[in-house]
């Protein structure tokens, strides 16, 4: 049998480097940014740049056919962690963003003049400029899916945002500004009345333990390792096989092809296809060991501790004189993502005291969401965002600091 | 170091060129390749009432490669076509330690192959080729029958 | 008084923690297609990921400030690298093969129906795919200047190669097969007549130490980290200032823009603009640091001694029968890769049994080169290929290996 | 946690609004923003005979940015508009630590801000607006000089 998992909070944290080797203070609510490398994904990381370094796909002594058969099983985890089994629709990349550019790029021979992409105004930006290059490539327009007062998605209109000439959703599976989770059926439903393909950026999902890609009804789905406990560097598209197969590539070089001659190429099938260059070896096993491992937690307990701290927040918060929360008020339907803004205090201000007084770490700015931020009439927010290891002592101390940042400043 | 992956059989094997070559008017050739290293084999296939009469290969690639085609020539002839698609899934699974039976009995010398993930393909692609080479016999064959 | 730096070879390997952990025999003679990491890096890469990491570019408390002044002084280390004080024509991206589709796609914009890309018949796929990307979406013609018998450039017939439709000259600056240097003095004055742009691909110059880039005469150079002793995943374009300032981005996302909007986008100056999404900021620190670190040796003494060693591999591998070399017989202008291949042997055997038989780690394949190797008549050579750290213990457990290969399969 | 970035005089200059606001018709305009946060200074700028006589600017910004831009309002009227390129980049000099001597002393309030580079750009922006707006006068009066 199994030892139980850590439990979430101060237990969970012990499983982090950065946690035993801080010497001060060290509240770190930044976790929708990057979150903390566990020790898995560490020692994965580690082991293979210091240890078992060769280049994959090509090498035939042992170190090298060692590091091709690690990075073959850590594209078996990823599809594990998202509940599949054909490793071969996982596709790695340099992060979240680098796949949404290849989904956008690949898609982009589906779409004519007139063809419509439907986004939402809660997109990070990399949701959406990947759109905007392919739409002025193709003739597409962009339209979006508006945000209610409590920044989630306004489905309301949904009818007459999808149309005939709707070929693509893409949306974020959860909002890393206001938290919000994304009724992904509703939309699945609505693409496929259309026959539109639904893109879902799952950057900020991914951190929240394993996903059921199926029950999703995403067609393609991206996120990246360094949210999910692993290290910078790396990411996955997901993609289901008859797309990924239709695909052209966004990059070429090495390894992604079948015959190279200078009067033509024909590339390798997918997943290959889209992995130009020496991959990012290290990162990629990283994030295999982090979802190994974070698949083997209790996500109902952590689900449960990461709500209670964000009602201890969101209460805490409410105290707060001039203090708007931008974002749901309450807990259904969201994870602990909480951003807020302060009368007359700038987000920066608000980041740097938490930080000078209480050693917070927060973020402020507008968090790749511009569009957001018009919708919300601010130019920056400020934004705390939970991870497993998260404790009420860093709920604490974050009331603390905006408290005395108040005073200081008004 | 490897465990010793070139067995005396194996290097033997892929010195054996009794089945190598081109047959004249085979019923069906098909041909396999592993994109990553080049490596192609090519089998021309004879059929009779649904059995393999004749066979021959032609490799280019490494001793693996060359064995794997070897040992499968010599052992496919005069089985039923319809075992070709068994015989590549049985190659597969013995290589992947999924099964512990090797798809024929001389296979076995591959066994140290199984812990070289990335020369799996070597072995395999002789497998690929012959399946493939039996469905189209297949297929022209009852396509043949539709027509009657 | 900095200390004397370490002499190459054995000397120079006790700074590489792999091979102070290795048990067994390790001949890492694969160089070409990874070089293994440095303490340096490696510190840089463990200390960021476990004790340092925050987000870059965009937060404000201490870990995350820190972060950003590390990356930013990362940009600066590698313009030093490079003999150059502008840190801004530094675009960091995931490795050579991004960095050369971001210049292919910058580059299409000075491309119309029928101009001319000159390549060589010595490019790596990396090299030559992304051009064809480009010229195919601009009705651009691909030529490539031939290669003679000794596997160098054959520059003779420059002259009718570079023509007044010639846009862009894009060459290795050493070949990853032949280990040939290429003139690129030569191809400036052919690209200057002509008004071309002069792309070279570094990949197998950045790990043999500082580079004058000035002197190459480049006006866009691209590398790797993982060549140069640092981790998987980062790697550099460098470009001019005036022509950066003239690309179209690639990637679209996050930390690229200006500002977004759903009608209308605008982008950040570069390097920013090349660097969509969270970028691999442990791999670009632990670059920065072997980087550092590699501008402290003396390449002098290394130069020689990886010459007194290919000196001895080439009379090693003339001793054995029907043994071939692709690439150039004598020392002059080359490094040390040395490409051959024996009567009857397949490379991947070669490589298989020199492995078990020594434990030498040699490549074997078209080394992402096909052009190469059709214009070598062959599908696959084996290739040795040298660093600082290699020493005469490893050529002659080389020829070693070979000549027992060859006994036990001819 | 940080050494204390933000000391009573920043507070306080922050606050000031004394230059705060619009010039009704100024000489020159001029705006620099942060991309990275937002932040934008815009400064109007009324100048005789080479010497700022008046100055405004209008902040949008954290209070760093603020206490910049008001300590360098203060301090710019009755300059010469020569000076403004000099300010700016002895600001940059003296936040990046190349220089011990602030531009001018009521900015040695900022001393703390040097060891946060991600910071430094919310001082210094006031410092680009008023070398461009002062830019922007002395071209306009050689432009008028040259037509005479
Ligand atoms: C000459 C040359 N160019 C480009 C590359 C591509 O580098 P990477 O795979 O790190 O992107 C390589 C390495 O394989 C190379 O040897
Ligand atoms: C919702 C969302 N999408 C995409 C991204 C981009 O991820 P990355 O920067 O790792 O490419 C982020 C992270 O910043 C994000 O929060």
């Amino acid at each position: 049998m199994s030892p139980a998992p850590p439990r979430p909070g101060k237990d969970l944290r012990r499983h982090f480097p950065i946690f035993r080797h801080a010497r001060e203070p060290f509240h770190f609510l930044d976790n929708a940014a990057t979150g903390q490398i566990c020790d898995e994904a560490a020692q994965a990381l580690l082991h293979f740049e210091t240890r078992a370094r060769a280049n994959v796909k090509r090498g035939v002594y042992r170190l090298a056919d060692q590091a091709t058969a690690a990075f073959d099983a850590a594209r078996a985890s990823m599809a594990r962690y998202l509940g599949e089994t054909e490793k071969n629709n996982v596709v790695f990349t340099s992060g979240a963003t680098a796949a949404l550019n290849i989904a956008a790029h690949g898609l982009a021979r589906r779409l004519g003049p007139g063809d419509e992409i439907l986004l939402t105004t809660l997109e990070h930006h990399s949701n959406i400029v990947p759109w905007q290059l392919t739409a002025e490539r193709q003739g597409a327009v962009i339209k979006a899916i508006p945000v209610t007062d409590e920044g989630r998605l306004d489905l309301d209109h949904l009818d007459r945002l999808v149309t005939n000439e709707t070929r693509i959703i893409a949306t974020t599976h959860v909002s890393n500004v206001t938290g919000a989770v994304t009724d992904l059926g509703r939309l699945r439903r609505a693409a496929d009345a259309v026959g539109a393909v639904l893109v879902v950026d799952g950057a900020q999902r991914a951190p929240h333990g394993p996903i059921d890609i199926a029950a999703t009804g995403a067609d393609l789905y991206a996120f990246s390792a360094h949210k999910m406990f692993a290290a910078t560097g790396a990411g996955v598209l997901w993609g289901k096989t008859e797309l990924l197969a239709d695909f052209e590539p966004l990059l070429g070089g090495g390894e992604m092809i079948r015959q190279v001659t200078f009067e033509k190429t024909t590339f390798a099938p997918p997943p290959h296809r889209f992995e130009a260059g020496t991959p990012p070896i290290g990162a990629v096993l990283a994030m295999a060991a982090a979802a190994d491992w974070l698949a083997t937690l209790d996500w109902r307990a952590i689900a449960e501790h990461e709500l209670g701290l964000t009602a201890r927040l969101l209460d805490g918060l409410q105290t707060l004189p001039g203090l708007r929360i931008v974002g749901p008020s309450g807990l259904q339907g969201r994870f602990g993502v909480v951003s807020f803004d302060i009368d007359d205090i700038h987000a920066h201000d608000i980041c740097q005291l938490t930080d000078q007084l209480e050693g917070v770490a927060l973020r402020g700015g507008h968090h790749c969401c511009q569009p957001l931020m018009h919708r919300f009439a601010t130019d920056a927010t400020a934004r705390a965002s939970l991870a497993p290891y998260n404790d009420t002592d860093d709920i604490d101390a974050l009331i603390r600091g905006l408290d005395q940042t108040i005073r200081m400043l008004t | 170091m490897t465990q010793s992956l070139y067995n005396e059989a194996i290097i033997e094997a892929g010195k054996d060129k009794t089945r190598a070559g081109r047959l004249p008017n085979p019923d069906a050739t098909a041909t396999a390749d592993n994109p990553l290293c080049g490596d192609r084999v090519t089998i021309d296939l004879r059929a009779e009432n649904g059995a393999i009469t004749d066979l021959a290969h032609t490799t280019r690639g490494c001793l693996l490669t060359k064995a794997a085609a070897a040992l499968l020539a010599s052992h496919a002839r005069g089985r039923p076509l319809a075992t070709a698609r068994a015989l590549q899934a049985a190659a597969r699974a013995y290589l992947e330690g999924e099964s512990n039976d090797p798809p024929f009995p001389e296979l076995a010398v591959m066994a140290p192959v199984k812990t070289v993930k990335s020369r799996h393909d070597c072995v395999t692609i002789a497998f690929d080729a012959l399946a493939d080479a039996a469905a189209s016999v297949r297929a022209a064959k009852e396509g043949a029958q539709g027509e009657e």
